[in-house]
């Protein structure tokens, strides 16, 4: 087997494969290290951060759906300062990318945020304007191009590290919101976060989740997510990583040949928790078994039927 | 350190309506399998039932490598795994979770279940040291009653109520605990089943004053304390903070749980 | 087993129970009347029915993906005045409901059909402003408020039917579209149709369809759907028909507890032609299990979790 | 009229590389299916292949009331279908579409396959009572040889091709049709399998000005032509329109579809 080349250059961001570990499904990387070896990732985007700690939603938290599940953590996680002192330690033992994943109630939080983590030793930040699992802020500035433009502007003041956009597919067009987060500043965008749902159980007639609603991610949401990951890529110049619902190598290859430069996995780890290392081996294998000479003979080679 | 194992089936029975126990061969979880520990299992390949299930650890054999689960046929992924036949592979995580504290110094304990909650009570009792050993197990009726002999077996005393009478005390196996606990001296209850037993048994327990430790369930992503879904209230100081079931419990103290 | 009322009134149309076959997924009904009895049906939607015929898109028109499938048929049907000729006669020899689902590229379209079809022998009309198959019109009616809204105020002035107006999923705010529609005049709103996606083959590194995109339904979408279905329920006083991902009498009484006082199902056909059948049993025996009157007691019986 | 059947495996074989042949016990299948016709199978519960999968009849055996499938695995489907086990049933509409025309009046009639759609002519040669039938079957290569014993029985003549030369003709089976039309003075030509192999069936039958009935595959939705997705251009006088393959078809008379 020849050597298979499959790092990929995100705005500066050097990964050494195109795969990375979605927020909010692989914590800050300790647990899944007892399954795989974390120098083996692209990168880690850590859980969703914020200003202070947060304690997230009341459980149940999660319902499966057929072929994907709901989640209403809402956020729970230790805040940034935690995370600076007690996480990326951790992480930094590892040779994989670090992207810290961050989510506000206000603009002020969220430049706050990227000030504190720009001089933190982080590789990334990751702008979550997707969560559907708060009351206040986060998807609120995600559903308008004028609120991601205007946010990533504000943000961008403040950061000194790539800046990755998440946004949210719970809009009308979703190549007018990745226009408006170039416009803004972003040097990539990553989608999708969830898709807003509901599941109810007929025998107490109530919502499942004690947050009534949730966001949907796993296999179910792959062909939108797809879809809106192509549409991205057709209207900004700027890098796409691609997610939603991604669970093989052929999953992923399908997102970066729609234009993804990298995709992030979520769900998927929670049945096969060492399934992103087959991920980016399987990659590697399918460019080496189509003679390829590397990762960027992929990236946005779909071509349409006429 | 928990495993993803792909591991056989050597037996598999339909020991009460809806209920299967399965013995799967397993060197790995025998050895290292702490009572109140779980597996996290994928029931079927693909789509259907995507998440794993959790599933307590009923009993080890460590002489014969394998290890017990009992489990009740409830929605997709239990209908999947009943119909898994001897010589088929399970794909499992474990063990899972932290454990029941069976120190030595316990002399004297009870252990408390309700329903589907008897199964990682029946694996304490046959780990615990102690010098007395009482159960209390509660059931709706008597075609769900299981594991008898291997319960009277393991424990010096076997209470046994069902919700209709059908066999034993009727009513509430709470009611059995309350009446035995002033006289019994228990020095360590320990507790598994439907929320409302829980609590009460944790009430029981409080008002005299007798250590309890409580197994929870709650709904899983990962299993292994990376999504933060399987939260529950914990105590924090004077505040308190949503711990969860994965990976700080199954078992928590009585103490620490905060019941809503 | 006592006798179960699961008849419901949709704004004048009479059903004699609230499960109706989704447009495009059962023809006109001929078909499937080899496997099923129609006398069971509470009603039928029909393919989307244009002015003149139409062929529709090229094949591939349709791809499996998870839990779901996407489809690109693009409005095959033999044209209104083919319908009303050669289908209705059939259709009429049942004891069910004829909805007539309609699409158009431009208003007048729209008016035109509503006013032909008014003087038909059918029972509702269903205004589809959502079919993301098409390169003109139909949806690009029914992403914006203002669109719904003035189109059904028009399309409302040439009929004499019952008039449901069919909203897409893909926007931002399904809530406002809903209030669009009542405001324009709907007497019911049925939603969601599919949800735009794509599926690239890794192989020929095309899309799957020929079409190059698709709308997704299918089991994947229903906690989508639920969610949007209970949604429009809150905001609109006008009945509200769920859909999207219904397979089985369970998923159709989370939709009914959700708030729609009927029910489409599409997708589930394919695999067990009889399926609507069996949801109207299930809904009957959910009923009496329950001890509830009639199908009322569920209607957006939902209780939140607080 | 097709009917939604659970029927029983009675035998299933793997008679190739990644080729299963499945032996179904069905009365009604033995009895109505005609040459052409296929069944849509769900090939495993919930929702791993959510739809079902077309599969052609190759045989039946009206006497003993059962009849074969032959199918390659190729994706989800099929691979869960492989899986499957004698004894174990198997959830099928059926027979579906139309089929071959094999009229008496055609007396010299050659059939053309190639791949996966060689099994529906051996149905057709077994039912046809002509006085000769010549076989034109290609495979990939020797390894994937199918049926060939028996092709050889149903037919009066049987040729082989395979891409690699490994066994029969080296190159394309329709060269051998080619190079046989003229002096064999068919009446009639069936084929089926890879659209370019029965392009190229068809523009030889047709330039020998001989009738030509195809069988065409198309992605299905419903599979009895409620849906409208398994779409293919044909003549609709001057014009074109799109028929359904699962309904109108899968067999075409040559002269009616249109490659695009
Ligand atoms: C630590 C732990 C130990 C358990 N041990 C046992 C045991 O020994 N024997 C046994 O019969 N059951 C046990 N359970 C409950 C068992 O996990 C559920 O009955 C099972 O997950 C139901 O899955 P299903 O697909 O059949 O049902 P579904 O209702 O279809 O499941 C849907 C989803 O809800 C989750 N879910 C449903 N019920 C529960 C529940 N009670 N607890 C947690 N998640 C749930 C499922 O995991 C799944 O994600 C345990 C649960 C936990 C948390
Ligand atoms: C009328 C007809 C008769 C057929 N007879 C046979 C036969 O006798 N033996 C045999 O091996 N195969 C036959 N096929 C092809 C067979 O249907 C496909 O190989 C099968 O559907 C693949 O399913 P899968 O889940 O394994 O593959 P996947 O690629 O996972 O299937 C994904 C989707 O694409 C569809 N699809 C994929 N390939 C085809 C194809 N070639 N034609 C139609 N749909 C396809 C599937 O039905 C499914 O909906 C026939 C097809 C048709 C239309
Ligand atoms: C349990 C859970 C928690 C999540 N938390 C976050 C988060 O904190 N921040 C964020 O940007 N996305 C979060 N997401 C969204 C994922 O990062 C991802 O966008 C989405 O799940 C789609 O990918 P998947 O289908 O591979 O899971 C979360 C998803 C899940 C399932
Ligand atoms: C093959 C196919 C064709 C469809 N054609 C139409 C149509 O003509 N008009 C329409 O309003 N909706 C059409 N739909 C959408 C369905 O009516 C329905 O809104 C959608 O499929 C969601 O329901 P389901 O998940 O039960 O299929 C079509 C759906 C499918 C799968
Ligand atoms: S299930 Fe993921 S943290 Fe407990
Ligand atoms: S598959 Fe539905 S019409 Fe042919």
């Amino acid at each position: 087997m020849k050597n298979i080349n499959t790092q990929v250059n995100i705005a500066g961001l050097k990964l050494k494969n195109p795969v990375i570990t979605a927020s909010g499904s692989f914590g800050f990387g300790r647990e899944y290290s007892e399954y795989m070896d974390l120098n083996k990732l692209g990168g880690i985007s850590v859980k969703g951060l914020t200003l202070k700690p947060r304690q997230g939603n009341r459980p149940p938290r999660i319902a499966e759906t057929p072929a994907g599940i709901l989640n209403s953590v809402g956020l729970q996680n230790p805040g940034v300062e935690a995370f600076i002192k007690n996480e990326i330690p951790f992480l930094r033992q590892f040779d994989t990318a670090i992207i810290a994943n961050i989510a506000g109630n206000t603009v002020e939080d969220y430049c706050q945020m990227a000030e504190i983590l720009s001089d933190a030793d982080i590789d990334a930040i990751e702008l979550n304007l997707s969560c559907p699992n708060t009351k206040e802020g986060c998807m609120i500035f995600g559903i308008s191009p004028n609120g991601v433009a205007s946010i990533t502007n504000q943000v961008k003041k403040y950061c000194k590290k790539p800046l990755i956009v998440k946004l949210t597919p719970n809009v009308t067009n979703i190549m007018a919101i990745a226009e408006a987060a170039e416009a803004g500043g972003a040097d990539a965008v990553s989608l999708i976060n969830t898709i807003l749902g509901m599941a109810i159980d007929i025998n107490t007639r109530r919502p499942i989740l004690a947050n009534n609603f949730g966001g949907l991610s796993g296999p179910a949401v792959k062909p939108v997510a797809l879809r809106m990951v192509y549409e991205a890529a057709t209207r900004v110049k700027i890098p796409v990583i691609g997610m939603g619902g991604i669970s093989t190598a052929d999953d992923a290859i399908e997102f970066m040949l729609a234009g993804a430069s990298a995709v992030m996995v979520g769900t998927a780890n929670f049945a096969y928790p060492a399934v992103c290392v087959e991920i980016a081996d399987g990659i590697a294998t399918y460019i080496q078994k189509h003679n390829y000479d590397n990762i960027y003979d992929i990236i946005g080679k779909l071509e349409l039927n006429t | 350190m928990p495993k993803v194992l792909r591991e056989k089936i050597k037996r598999i029975e339909n020991i009460a309506p809806g209920i299967f126990l399965m013995n799967i061969e397993s060197g790995y979880i025998a050895e290292n399998a702490k009572p109140g520990q779980f597996v996290n299992i994928k029931c079927c390949e693909g789509l259907n039932a995507l998440l794993r299930r959790p599933i307590s650890i009923c009993r080890v054999d460590r002489s014969e490598g394998t290890f017990d689960i009992v489990f009740q046929v409830k929605g997709t992924g239990t209908e999947f795994l009943c119909r898994k036949q001897a010589g088929e592979t399970v794909d499992l995580i474990g063990p899972l979770g932290n454990s029941f504290d069976i120190d030595d110094k316990y002399e004297n304990i009870a252990v408390v279940g309700g329903g589907i909650g008897i199964f990682p009570l029946l694996f304490l009792l046959n780990e615990k040291k102690a010098t007395k050993k009482t159960a209390f197990l509660g059931f709706r009726n008597k075609e769900l009653i299981v594991l008898r002999k291997e319960f009277e077996q393991a424990s010096d005393k076997l209470n046994i109520s069902t919700d209709d009478g059908s066999e034993g005390y009727n009513g509430l196996i709470t009611d059995l605990l309350e009446k035995d606990i002033v006289q019994a001296g228990y020095d360590m209850i320990y507790t598994c089943g439907p929320t409302p037993m829980i609590k009460k048994v944790c009430n029981i327990a409080d008002s005299s004053s007798i250590k309890c430790q409580v197994s929870l369930e709650q709904r899983m992503g990962c299993g292994i304390g990376a999504c933060l879904v399987c939260a529950c209230k914990t105590k924090y100081g004077d505040d308190w903070e949503y711990s969860h079931v994965c990976k700080d419990g199954p078992v928590f103290s009585s103490s620490e749980v905060i019941f809503e």
